[in-house]
């Protein structure tokens, strides 16, 4: 365990970004954004960031070939990217959660190239959450926010911000910037930790428990009919779909650029009325159809094909972004019949 | 031994002329032999109330540096009313490109009827003349269209 | 307010006038509010409520709601009013099949606000006269209403209602607001000042589509950005210009028809002032034009689909300002 | 081979022959540049094509893996990439990625089994493939029966092939079905799902269906009337596919995604699959 004085953490962001590029939340006007760190950028104080940390691993859009065409040739010239090591700061327990689960997308065979370098050049530090908001509820799917996981975990307790490195790449970049911080014990943060757990029990979604949709039958939480009620006001945005960490989907296109064809892929929403949508028709036509994809494929799809581990991770974005304030929790509740607890 | 660019900005300009005038008087500058520089393409539209302000931004898009719109004089549409709504879009259009901080030269509307052959050249003399003043377009562009 | 709208709604269900109620639907906290259809007496007894924080314009759901078997009614907002009769001119609604009961509004409170006061944890909120109280897993704070309003309440265009069956609580007034400062104060600028602030607004598109889809105005059967046989179809914006054009011709396409409900700036994910576009245009209609509002009458022309013989030429623009 | 990337990279694949089957469907030679063939597969499974800057398409492979030089694929004109494929001539290159999908249990639960291979319209080129690796290797297999219906005489793909070859072959019985009486056809007339119930088969047989969905529907209906079990027949499903590789989220029916878990499923599979397909 090593520490450093809250207000001498320039010091090790300084030391982290002699070397490798450093990210962390930085308020802007539209919320906490990732940003990268220079001399003068001060860290948000903000619960969590408005968008999610997916990005670094997974842009919204990145090109994957280039096509040239000469007649009735073509010559495919595929994306060739040089990644360099970065550092981001500040992910917090939920975030961090989710990277387990875009892996387990992203990595399995055959393995997205894209993704794993990004993962690869990246070491998250993460840091505990000393006030969770009312929109939290991660410890329904596991996640302890007062353990954040990551390569290197952060707590702040008072002034000072405790750090421990969880994989070899947190203890090498710790080792690198060991000038910076100075010995601590383990115990010192033990009151930090009680004390998240103590308002993660005082939250209003504390309770949110995902029995009632693990009883049933992935058919019969399919047909029911209690879709139509909490899809009927879904105005059938991507907004919930683009501040999640989970969400992975995306759609590839071309692009003519005049001088050749990109091609590209971009985020893509399960909300969107042609997300299946082909030459001969559509699979899923109306909005009910789409909105049930989207939360059939959190809480019974991913989980049957990934050990039981959901798609959802509690952030809560989608609690605070969702312009109807339709969103999971409410889906669980009223498809596990708890709406009224 | 490093050679200077000397390269001159020669400008690509999109004119949308509108088929019952403006082309027609683009036509007779051409056959009056007038001059106006190559680098105007012409796009002919059935009526300047054809021109769909997506096109002026595709326009932008795929390269240009000015947009012309010419139509027949406000009252000799052929189909009478269509240059009267062509001139509110643009208008409006005009004044949102401006509110975006993009240059308000890069854009004009210009009436020219099939007997202005000489205004037709004069009118793109004068917008070549000042794109090639204002420089590329760097505000409406799409990065992935540019030639590497 | 609530009560009598509940007992209103009760009866005209039980005497069969409708069969189907919009209202708003209270959430997991006092805030998350969802607009939804509730077709008994129980079930708005369960969960209907009006208060500060139903800002939903609902007007929107009444093209698809008055297409279905019989007569639903409807809870509109001054601000909603204006929506529901521009999509009434556009003979989106299907007029016969709803019964409008206007309501008054006193401005709605952005949780955002809120939130960037540096309250987390809320557990509940409630309007006390000109002060919301705010109760969190924290503890409670009081703040004054006005600082944490929703900006497009601020600056009010109007409190009176343009379209109604009935009306519960008082009539208000058409208001002088200020709500073209904003433009005003881009358009004094340099070119270049607009130009940093609208990249550095748009570059946070995430093209979510959520102004589009909200938007009362917005109601193409297939938008152009997702037709791919229009050669613009794009899900994200995969370039500087495609976030300009979104929004450019996004705002084009309701221009004179935009009533400035301000749902676009509502609901965006990043915040995106998206209704300055939206009030530019109004602004320039009402300067060249003549004053028009979009949803006041019915039965007026919109301005883009109307002209004189006197209109002033596009190269106003380059005499204009800046 | 060009070395691959990302599975999201294609490869460029040279259209050697193109053959009109019918008025909308034509089969396409896909070759490497270098000749050969651009990939190895098992019947059933798919490839994505694309014309770089019209879109990129799954296509299930019509030609069997017993096939050395070359891959077919037997494509119906249908929305912008197969149109646009339509109008390609020979030697223009196209992109091709795969193979995608599991395939047919050709070399597990088909072995030994006489098969019963049901089709309508376009969804033979799936069973083509299947159909002519059983051929190739007939020791293994029992007696292959084909029932094969279409709307008219003009719309049976590999009409010549089917009349010159597979009817011709020992061991091997062709059914041929049109929806209407036509002038010049001497064959059965009626749709596939009642002349299978006419033909009236043994239900130790394997079944193998692909088609519409509406004749899948009913063929269905009909074979478990003839009392046989539903994981004895097989059937391959279409639905949008981005990636292939069970990555971008869209072809799943429930907690399968057709790209990767599919196409190929048995019927008693798909009972236990949500209906959105």
């Amino acid at each position: 365990m090593l520490k450093v004085s809250v207000d001498k953490i320039n010091d090790l962001f300084r030391a982290i970004a002699a070397t490798q590029k450093l990210y962390l939340p930085v308020d802007t006007n539209a919320g906490a954004q990732y940003r990268e760190w220079s001399e003068g950028v001060t860290m948000s104080q903000a619960l969590n960031t408005n968008r999610s940390a997916k990005d670094f691993f997974f842009p919204q859009t990145e090109n994957l070939a280039e096509f040239k065409m000469e007649g009735k040739k073509i010559e495919v010239k595929p994306q060739v990217n040089e990644y360099e090591d970065y550092v981001v700061f500040g992910v917090r327990a939920c975030d961090a959660a989710s990277f387990a689960i875009l892996d387990r997308v992203f990595l399995s065979e055959p393995v997205d190239t894209f993704y794993a370098h990004r993962r690869e050049h990246g070491t998250i530090i993460t840091l505990a959450c000393n006030r969770p908001a009312e929109t939290c509820f991660c410890t329904t799917f596991g996640v302890d926010p007062a353990v954040p996981g990551g390569d290197v975990s952060a707590w702040q307790k008072g002034e000072e911000l405790y750090l421990e490195a969880q994989t070899e790449k947190g203890e090498k970049l710790l080792q690198a910037v060991a000038g910076a911080l100075s010995q601590a014990e383990s115990e010192d943060i033990e009151p930090v930790k009680a004390a998240i757990r103590v308002m993660m029990e005082k939250l209003p979604l504390a309770k949110l428990s995902l029995k009632g949709i693990e009883d049933q039958k992935m058919l019969d939480l399919f047909y029911s009919d209690k879709w139509n009620a909490l899809s009927e006001s879904c105005l059938g945005c991507g907004t919930c779909t683009f501040v999640c960490p989970t969400c992975q989907c995306y759609d590839v296109r071309d692009f003519d650029t005049g001088n050749g064809i990109q091609r590209f892929r971009c985020w893509d929403s399960c909300m969107y009325s042609d997300f299946t949508k082909m030459a001969h028709g559509n699979i899923r036509n109306s909005q009910m159809e789409r909105f049930r994809q989207r939360f059939m494929h959190k809480l019974v799809y991913f989980p049957e094909n990934n050990e039981g581990i959901y798609s959802c991770v509690g952030c809560g974005r989608c609690l605070a972004k969702c312009p109807i304030h339709m969103n999971i929790v409410k889906v669980i509740k009223t498809m596990g019949g708890t709406e009224n607890e | 031994m490093q050679v200077e660019e000397t390269k001159e900005f020669k400008p690509t300009i999109v004119a949308f002329c509108c088929n019952w005038c403006s082309y027609a008087g683009a036509d007779l500058s051409g056959t009056n032999r007038l001059n106006y520089p190559a680098n105007v393409k012409i796009i002919r539209v059935p009526c300047s109330c054809r021109v769909n302000p997506m096109f002026i931004l595709r326009a932008f898009q795929r390269g240009a540096d000015g947009v012309i719109l010419c139509g027949c004089h406000p009252g000799d549409c052929h189909y009478t009313t269509g240059n009267y709504y062509a001139r509110r879009r643009m208008t409006l259009l005009f004044s949102m490109l401006d509110f975006l901080g993009i240059e308000k030269e890069r854009t004009r509307v210009e009436w020219v009827s099939a007997a202005e052959g000489a205004k037709f050249a004069a009118t793109m003399n004068d917008f070549v003349a000042t794109i090639t003043k204002l420089g590329e377009n760097r505000r409406l562009e799409d990065i992935r269209c540019k030639k590497q | 307010m609530q009560e009598a709208m509940i007992k209103r709604a009760k009866e005209l269900l039980a005497e069969g006038t409708v069969n189907r109620v919009m209202g708003w639907q209270a959430g997991e906290f006092a805030y998350d509010i969802t607009p939804t259809v509730f077709s008994s007496a129980d079930e708005l007894d369960k969960a209907f409520v009006y208060n500060d924080f139903c800002s939903a314009n609902v007007s929107k759901y009444m093209i698809k709601e008055s297409r279905k078997e019989g007569k639903i009614l409807c809870f509109l907002k001054p601000c909603d009013s204006y929506s529901f009769n521009q999509l009434l001119a556009e003979h989106r609604i299907w007029r016969d099949n709803v019964y409008i009961i206007g309501i008054p509004s006193y401005g709605k409170v952005d949780v955002n606000k809120v939130r960037a006061k540096g309250v987390t944890g809320i557990t509940g909120i409630h309007t006390d006269g000109p002060n919301v109280v705010v109760e969190t897993i924290y503890g409670s704070e009081t703040m004054v209403k006005m600082d944490v309003m929703e900006d497009r309440c601020l600056c009010c265009k109007s409190k009176k209602h343009m379209v109604y069956d009935e009306l519960l609580g008082e009539e208000g007034e058409v208001l002088q607001s200020n709500r073209f400062e904003q433009v005003e104060a881009l358009e004094n600028m340099t070119p270049e000042e607009r130009y940093e602030f609208w990249r550095s607004e748009l570059s946070k598109c995430i093209r979510c589509n959520a102004c589009r889809n909200v938007c009362p105005a917005c109601t193409c059967e297939n938008c152009v950005f997702d037709n791919p046989a229009s050669g613009v179809a794009n899900k994200a914006p995969s370039s500087d210009f495609e976030e300009n054009m979104f929004h450019i011709i996004r705002a084009f396409h309701v221009a004179g028809r935009c009533t400035d409900c301000g749902e676009c700036s509502r609901v965006c994910p990043q915040n995106i002032p998206l209704h300055l576009l939206n009030r530019k245009f109004i602004k320039d209609i009402n300067e060249l034009y003549g004053t028009y509002q979009a949803g006041e009458d019915k039965d007026a022309r919109g301005p883009l689909t109307n002209f004189t013989v006197d209109d002033c030429e596009p190269s106003i623009v380059h005499h204009r300002r800046g | 081979m060009s070395e691959r990337i990302d599975p999201l990279i294609p490869m460029v694949g040279v259209v050697t022959d193109i053959r009109v089957d019918t008025p909308d469907v034509k089969t396409f030679r896909v070759e490497a540049p270098e000749g050969g063939k651009v990939f190895e597969h098992i019947p059933g499974q798919c490839a994505m094509l694309s014309v770089p800057g019209v879109g990129e398409g799954m296509f299930s492979i019509t030609s069997s893996p017993t096939q050395k030089n070359y891959m077919e694929f037997s494509i119906k004109k249908c929305g912008c990439v197969t149109s646009w494929l339509h109008s390609m001539e020979v030697g223009q290159m196209i992109t091709i990625r795969g193979p995608y999908g599991n395939g047919f249990p050709v070399d597990t639960d088909f072995k030994g089994k006489d098969m019963v291979f049901i089709a309508g319209g376009i969804g033979l080129a799936p069973l083509h493939s299947v159909i002519n690796y059983a051929r190739d290797k007939r020791d293994q297999y029992g007696t292959i029966d084909v029932v094969y219906g279409s709307r008219s005489m003009d719309d049976l793909v590999d009409f010549p092939e089917i009349q010159n070859v597979w009817c011709k072959e020992e061991g091997m019985n062709v059914h041929l079905t049109i929806d209407r009486e036509q002038e010049g056809w001497d064959g059965h007339v009626g749709f596939v799902p009642n002349y299978v119930k006419e033909l009236g088969f043994d239900a130790s047989k394997t079944f193998i269906i692909c088609g519409p969905p509406i004749m899948i529907k009913f063929t269905l209906a009909g074979l478990t009337e003839m009392g046989i079990a539903k994981n004895q027949v097989y059937t391959t499903m279409e639905l949008k596919m981005k990636c292939g590789i069970g990555k971008c989220g869209r072809c799943n029916i429930g907690d399968k995604y057709v790209c990767k878990d599919g196409p190929v499923f048995r019927c008693d599979q798909i009972d236990e699959m949500t209906n959105e397909y």
